[in-house]
């Protein structure tokens, strides 16, 4: 069968089989798959609230995904999205507050300033490893570590006077909208998702539409010979990491203006960069991709918060389930095959 | 405090701080030098620490004093096993080596946890009956000085200096070691010359999740001293940055490991010292995560991964 | 009649493709058995059926009168068949030693006792007199001696049978030489040998038979003796070939490529490139002729600007380019045909259409205000697709899908089309078949006679005879001698290039 | 409930006298609910609650929603709230701007926090006198010590944890001028070997008593504490527990003889606290934009005596008279 049908099936099927398999992890363990999917699915769109929480939470999913597949299409592997997007969303509630403007400039400007504020905390390891070439897996790791405490240092100390969290943002900085709120019976959905929306269209026009994605994914796929075309490799591995911490930066200033609406200390990472790792490999490092997995992470984590309640089975199950269906997705390659197996044998 | 006994402070918890990071290193040198990329090396450390807490909670009566050790062989068989899944995956099924490693980390927390809340009704265990201890080296402990610092300290510790020595040995002077790297580097080579390139692989995943475990298990039994969802955060990311700033060379883990050891157990001992006391705190706290880039920035520059990494092998393409 | 090996009536299919058609090749005990067809043709597949890394859909195998199954490398290896790969089956970061004896490491204890592998590498290697340095790792010896560690590799398992792939490929005149010598040797030993190659010359010289296959399918096996170059080359291609490709007394004009006191330092620092002077004028090819490893590529990085020379000076057309980034460069009218395909002239995961844009996709039409215009992107590969002839699906096929025949044309293309006042072509018909090198050939022909300067670098003497104007023959990182083609021998070529002066050339001519 | 009967904080529900029809919840923190910490004494709380007035498990009676990370706070408050429990307590300082956000439009349901202080009409906050028990622990250590050199370690730098410090500090000073008090916070609660080593280094440099604020990472405390005891039995070396009663943690066994790290602990009874709110809810005096301290004298802090002396206990008894009577001040913070 033509590979364009492969590729929208196989997804589909891994996700089959990841439910099909969790379904049985659930009932080995004495619980009730159909309850146990039944309260996922209304935890996730059951209802107008739920469904608000669930696209809420894709949105930063959105953001972490672009920042990894962006990076991994240079060839960089990018760890570090956990601080970049705490640096994000701590600058963005800053200028949120230390300004007062109309919303018009207010508003933009505190996005930005999330995004610049990722991309400074991703430059460093870019240019570590364009000119050192030290490896960036381990200098994102080790930034994300120093965003956590620096973050804190800043929330505390800096920002509000020893409080355990900022103020909240104005309204001139906010992306609350009572609009999406009280359309969807007061959840904390905001106008971010069309923001994340906006940014998987521009990930996709950067890359394929730009020269310099052209560069990029050039530099991505073979240094020597992006080289010898007389493209700078240094340059686009520095500018491939900025824009990714950007991504990510962003995906904090949607928590930051967004979700939250103020920062606040972090005893831990938020875990949202390292799913992002996942979301953006399950999307195969395109924007559409992205998008689509960013929206089963949404669905499975949010409807895990519930399945305790109605089902009783333990949230962690739903990490199972993600685990299982990972897999599948990773290991579509199997999947195709015996699809043309059987194919095959059908005819 | 003075400078001898902050030394000794110093080069103490150096030691026991990086023992668990060394172990799980070393899985990850193994796993990557065949081939196989490895950020699973987080979720093996959780299974290990999670078979080892439930081993010794288990059967404390049954093994006494032997408990933690034999508990220790179980974290192996464990993450052995658990490693497994990676290696089916990404060797077999052709998997994306990354996204399967994310999905190890994902399934070990996730099954960790759903198995301690189903068999002891609590998210997290209680202590376990019969931890380690540090011990005197008979002997070595008596020297002056030097005794006190090196030499009193968890077995674990020199146990993972000693695997750091083996796993070298066996990578750089055995003929499996040279089949082995040999796979990582150019597996159709190796395959012309009649070496099973998946077997090969699958084994050294196996064997990144023994030491995995083990590396868990270590942490879980010595440090912990229980299990929970919280045990075991962020330790198998700093192993697996110990496996490159080591070159994914067993020695170089290894050193990479005691350096951020070092520069953790530096921080804090820097914190009780007066010229260190206007240091903001936030600083300090960051300083081995610091210390670690510039230490890669100044002198260690770039590593040349092996060649093959990353790539599923599939016989007959080129 | 005695065969050692028989392939009878193989089939072997790729998704897509069948790569071999009912295809029978035997093997006499003790010849040099010759597989010849174009790129793409089938021959690789074939035999690397008969080493075990395909299974045959169809078809069997006998070695020695016995019908055999070999499922992989150890089977054939048993059955002592041995393998020199077209493309180097080497670990890079291994030495010698350890990648010969890979697999079946001698031990002493748990440890592999290098000592013993040493020694019997070094006994091996005398005894066929295949020169190698036990201890050196890979990444640092010439490919000449890469090869005769493929070679080793075989005969350390005791292979009979031996499968050559294109070895002289990737060699220089001496190392062929020398090549021709081990076969010698191996026959008097008893092996029996299967040498693929297009170079014809060559078959001729050393082969007992030939079999010729066409695009998967079976032509014929025939005897060298009596044959010639052009039947080979019509059986193999299907046509008439010509060869020495026909062109007129060049009309050079002004100096375009200025070179004078060029140094540039290699990868591990040593000067590689001493005091370099040359120049290359409008309207004339200029060969470089020398030994693998006296600066060839250092030269040709440095002029690209791909490496910084360390002091003289390189014009084009007066201008200085030894300080420039290599965009600059190309900008200003340089255009370069890279040695490694694969390495530098493609980006094997782009389509062949993004890949005929490499250098140029930020200029108009192609891109407004850093905007990719895909449509016009198009229209210049199919352009270029059609004008050079690149056998392609489409031009949104993956570049790694072609073969390196067809990766080639599409890099001339991408070069010549491009119009530079230089072209630089750094072995452009390596590894392809005389179809395809008469058509590139002529394509370097064409660019002098629209006056323009061609640089042609290449390891094959004739190649270097039959399409440049001016030879420049260079030794250890200098120009030593600049000779006519029309009155020079290969052999007084190949002394020069072994760095003995010009007049003892004349003298000697026995190598 | 819905009707506006409810408007009042839901007391109606209560005077009919059904107290069965009572369902209350708790929102954990990221912390888990059986942090071994104040998530799991508030969900003992509620378990006991549901024992006394046999409450089902679950809708309509009681149940708990486990957040796995912040965003998850607000989500589960409204779950809570939509699924019509009467009471939703939230657990930890940092529920208190989610729980403001979700009250507001849940002005039906009733709801209390715990650790700090919200005001609104349906929110009964919840304190405790955190820093007064840190001072009773601090008198005790500071007549505990020997070398005059006791150390502090808590998670991360925040008001909560700066009161514990404050508190101790200050206690340690009343009783023992001339001790020094190493103060460290470790910016986490999850990491036992920077507890641990940040316990070796209290340690070797003399002190001989720490007191964790510190969860997870604390545990490195107990485990370095029992190192050191195990290799000189006899010598003076402790814990002092938080939350809970860590008792157990300190415990260990050298050559068959028993022995325990934990000097003492200051146990917060956040279960008390949840089932006196959630009764007084279901009698109807709801106490709805109330700050409720839970102190010394509510027995909503404790000290355990686990192995303080006679007169040391004495003496923190008369401090805890003090304090109770008001003639000792307690700072909250370390200025
Ligand atoms: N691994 C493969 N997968 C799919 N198709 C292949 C593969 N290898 C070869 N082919 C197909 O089989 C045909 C024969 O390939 P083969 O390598 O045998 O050609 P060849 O005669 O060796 O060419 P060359 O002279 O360039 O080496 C090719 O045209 C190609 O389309
Ligand atoms: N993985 C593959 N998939 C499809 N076709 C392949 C693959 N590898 C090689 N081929 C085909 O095999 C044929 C020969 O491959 P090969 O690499 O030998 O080309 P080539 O002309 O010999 O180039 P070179 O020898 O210079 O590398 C080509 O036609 C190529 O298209
Ligand atoms: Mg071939
Ligand atoms: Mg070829």
């Amino acid at each position: 069968m033509s590979n364009r049908v492969l590729t929208i099936l196989i997804p589909i099927i891994s996700v089959l089989l990841g439910l099909i398999v969790g379904a049985i992890v659930m009932s080995v363990s004495g619980f009730n798959p159909i309850e146990g999917y039944g309260a996922l699915i209304k935890g996730a769109v059951g209802d107008s609230f739920y469904l608000g929480e669930t696209i809420r939470q894709i949105t930063p999913y959105i953001f972490a995904g672009l920042a990894v597949a962006f990076a991994f299409r240079t060839g960089l592997f990018n760890i570090g999205v956990e601080g970049q997007l705490l640096v994000g969303w701590t600058a963005s509630v800053w200028v949120g507050l230390a300004f007062d403007l109309p919303k018009i400039i207010h508003l933009p400007m505190a996005v930005l300033a999330g995004a610049l504020a990722g991309a400074l905390w991703a430059f460093i390891p870019g240019i570590l490893k364009a000119r050192l070439r030290v490896h960036e897996v381990i200098v994102t790791i080790m930034m994300n570590y120093i965003a956590l405490h620096f973050v804190n240092y800043l929330i505390r100390y800096v920002i509000s006077d020893e409080q355990n969290t900022t103020e909240r943002v104005p309204e001139s900085a906010s992306l609350k909208s009572p609009l999406l709120e009280t359309l969807t019976d007061y959840s904390t959905l905001h106008y971010g998702i069309f923001l994340a929306l906006a940014g998987a269209i521009v990930f996709w026009v950067i890359l394929e539409k730009t020269t310099s994605g052209f560069e990029l994914r050039s530099v991505g796929l073979n240094q020597h010979a992006s080289e010898y075309a007389g493209m700078n490799v240094n340059r686009n591995i520095v500018l491939s990491m900025v824009i990714s911490g950007a991504f990510a930066g962003l995906a904090g200033a949607m928590e930051g203006l967004g979700t939250f609406g103020y920062g606040f200390i972090h005893d831990s990472f938020s875990g949202v960069g390292f799913d992002g790792i996942a979301v953006a490999l399950l999307g195969g490092n395109i924007a559409i991709g992205v998008v689509l997995a960013a929206a089963l992470f949404g669905i499975l984590k949010q409807g895990a918060l519930i399945m305790p309640l109605e089902s009783g089975v333990p949230t962690e199950l739903v990490e199972i389930v993600i685990a299982i269906i990972i897999f599948f997705v990773a290991s579509s390659y199997i999947i195709a095959y015996l699809l043309r197996r059987f194919k095959k044998g059908a005819n | 405090m003075d400078i001898v006994s902050a030394f000794e402070i110093l080069v103490k918890s150096m030691l026991f701080a990086s023992a668990p990071l060394i172990l799980t290193a070393l899985g990850g040198v193994f796993s990557e030098r065949s081939g196989v990329v490895n950020i699973g090396l987080e979720g093996l450390m959780v299974i290990g620490a999670f078979a080892a807490v439930v081993f010794n909670l288990t059967f404390a009566s049954t093994f006494g004093a032997a408990t933690p050790w034999v508990a220790l062989l179980a974290a192996m068989g464990i993450g052995g096993l658990f490693s497994l899944i990676h290696a089916v995956a990404s060797i077999t099924f052709r998997a994306n080596q990354v996204v399967s490693g994310v999905a190890i980390n994902f399934l070990a927390v996730g099954l960790g946890v759903f198995l301690v809340k189903a068999w002891y009704g609590a998210g997290q265990t209680a202590k376990i009956p019969v931890p380690m201890y540090y011990t005197q080296i008979p002997i070595l402990s008596d020297i002056p000085v030097i005794g006190p610092m090196f030499f009193n300290n968890y077995l674990t510790s020199y146990l993972a200096i000693i695997v750091a020595i083996i796993a070298w040995f066996v990578l750089f002077k055995t003929p499996f070691g040279l089949r082995l790297r040999s796979v990582g580097e150019h597996p159709l080579a190796a395959d012309t010359m009649g070496i099973n390139v998946f077997k090969m692989r699958y084994i050294a995943v196996f064997i990144s999740g023994v030491l995995g475990g083990l590396g868990g298990g270590v942490y879980a039994q010595t440090i912990s001293q229980d299990f929970s969802g919280g045990t075991i955060t962020g330790q198998g990311f700093i192993a697996l940055a110990a496996v490159i700033f080591g070159k994914w060379h067993p020695l170089g883990a290894m050193g990479a490991a005691l350096f951020f050891g070092l520069a953790q157990s530096l921080a804090i001992i820097g914190g009780s010292f007066p010229l260190l006391s206007d240091v903001p705190n936030w600083a300090l706290l960051s300083a081995p995560y610091i210390l670690t880039i510039l230490a890669l920035a100044g002198f260690i520059g770039r590593a040349d991964a092996p060649k093959a990494i990353g790539t599923p092998y599939i016989k007959g393409k080129r | 009649m005695d065969y050692v090996i028989e392939m009878l009536n193989i089939r072997k299919e790729f998704p897509g493709i069948v790569a071999n058609d009912n295809i029978t090749l035997q093997l006499k005990k003790g010849e040099i058995h010759a597989l010849l067809g174009e790129n793409g043709a089938g021959k690789s597949t074939l035999m690397n059926v008969l080493f075990g890394l395909y299974q045959p859909e169809q078809g069997e195998i006998k070695v020695k009168g016995k019908k055999v199954h070999i499922t992989n490398p150890n089977v054939a290896n048993e059955l002592g068949i041995g393998m020199v790969h077209q493309h180097f089956m080497l670990v890079e970061s291994f030495t010698i030693t350890e990648n010969i004896v890979l697999g079946i490491e001698p031990k002493k204890g748990l440890t592999i006792d290098m000592k013993k592998a040493e020694k019997e590498v070094q006994a091996i290697s005398d005894r066929y007199g295949l020169r190698v340095d036990a201890t050196a790792k890979i990444s640092d010896i010439s490919v000449g001696m890469q090869q005769r560690v493929e070679i080793l590799k075989t005969l350390y398992r005791g292979a009979e049978m031996l499968i050559f792939d294109e070895p002289t490929a990737v060699l220089t005149p001496q190392e062929i030489n020398e090549l021709t010598q081990i076969f010698r040797t191996l026959i008097k030993e008893g092996k029996s040998i299967i040498l693929i190659t297009h170079k014809l010359k060559e078959i001729i010289e050393v082969c007992d038979r030939v079999t010729v296959i066409r695009k998967g399918v079976g032509i014929d096996t025939v005897d060298v003796e009596g044959t010639t170059p052009n039947e080979l080359a019509s059986l193999m291609v299907g046509r008439e070939v010509l060869f020495n490709t026909k062109k007129t007394p060049a009309q050079p004009k002004e100096t375009v490529l200025d070179i004078a006191k060029l140094n540039v330092k290699d990868s591990r620092g040593v000067m590689s490139v001493k005091d370099l002077d040359l120049t290359v004028r409008a309207g004339e090819i200029v060969g470089i002729a020398g030994v693998d490893g006296n600066g060839q590529s250092e030269l040709i990085e440095a002029i690209t600007g791909l490496k910084k020379s360390s002091s003289g000076s390189i014009k084009l057309n007066g201008k200085e380019l030894s300080s420039l980034k290599p965009r600059k460069i190309t900008e200003s009218g340089v255009g370069h045909i890279p040695q490694d395909r694969h390495k530098h002239g493609l980006v094997l995961d782009f389509s062949i259409g993004d890949n005929m844009l490499l250098q140029t996709y930020y200029q108009s039409p192609y891109s407004k205000r850093s905007m990719l215009n895909n449509r016009e992107i198009n229209k210049q590969a199919k352009k270029l697709i059609a004008e050079f002839d690149v056998r392609t699906p489409s031009e949104w096929t993956e570049a790694r899908a072609l073969s390196g025949g067809n990766q080639q044309k599409a890099i001339i293309g991408r070069e010549v089309d491009r119009n530079p006042d230089v072209l630089i072509a750094a072995q452009p018909t390596r590894g392809l078949d005389v179809g395809a090198i008469e058509f590139i050939h002529q394509r370097l022909i064409d660019q002098r006679d629209k006056g323009k300067a061609v640089l042609l670098l290449s390891f094959e003497l004739d190649e270097i005879i039959n399409v440049s104007d001016r030879i420049a023959v260079i030794y250890e990182g200098s120009i030593v001698a600049i000779v006519d083609p029309k009155e020079t021998t290969e052999q007084e070529l190949g002394l020069l290039m072994a760095g003995s002066k010009r007049k003892e050339a004349g003298e000697d001519t026995h190598v | 409930g819905t009707d506006d009967a409810d408007k009042d904080g839901g007391g109606d529900d209560a005077s009919t006298g059904e107290t069965s029809d009572f369902s209350v919840s708790m929102v954990t923190d990221t912390g888990g609910v059986d942090d071994k910490s104040f998530n799991q004494s508030a969900w003992e709380g509620l378990e006991a609650l549901g024992a006394d007035y046999d409450l089902e498990k679950g809708v309509g009676g009681y149940d708990y929603f486990q957040s796995n990370n912040e965003a998850d706070y607000v989500t589960n408050l409204k779950t809570a709230a939509r699924n019509n429990f009467d009471l939703v307590f939230g657990i930890g300082y940092l529920l208190e701007e989610p729980i403001k956000q979700v009250a507001e439009q849940e002005e039906d349901t009733m709801f209390a926090l715990v650790d700090a202080v919200a005001e609104l009409d349906n929110i009964a906050s919840i304190t405790f006198t955190d820093h007064e028990g840190s001072f009773l622990v601090g008198v005790a250590a500071g007549l505990q010590t020997k070398t005059n050199k006791i150390g502090f370690i808590g998670g991360t730098d925040s008001d909560l944890i700066n009161k514990f410090a404050a508190g101790f500090k200050a206690g340690v000073e009343a009783v023992n001028p001339d001790a020094e008090i190493d103060i460290n916070l470790t910016g986490g609660f999850s990491d036992a070997a920077r507890g641990q080593q940040l316990a070796a280094s209290m340690y070797g440099g003399g002190a001989d008593i720490i007191y964790h604020a510190a969860g997870e990472t604390g545990t490195g405390v107990f485990t370095e504490a029992k190192n050191l005891k195990q290799q000189e039995p006899e010598r003076e070396i402790f814990v002092i527990g938080v939350d809970r009663d860590q008792e157990e943690e300190g415990a260990l066994t050298v050559e068959g003889e028993d022995y325990n790290v934990t000097l003492t602990s200051m146990v917060k009874r956040v279960d008390v606290a949840v089932q006196d709110i959630s009764k007084r809810a279901m009698e109807g005096d709801f106490p709805g934009g109330e700050v409720i301290e839970y102190g010394i004298e509510e027995e909503g802090i404790l000290v355990a005596e686990t192995n303080l002396s006679q007169e040391i206990l004495d003496e923190v008894e008369s401090y805890k008279q003090q304090i109770v009577d008001g003639e000792i001040d307690v700072p909250l913070t370390m200025e």
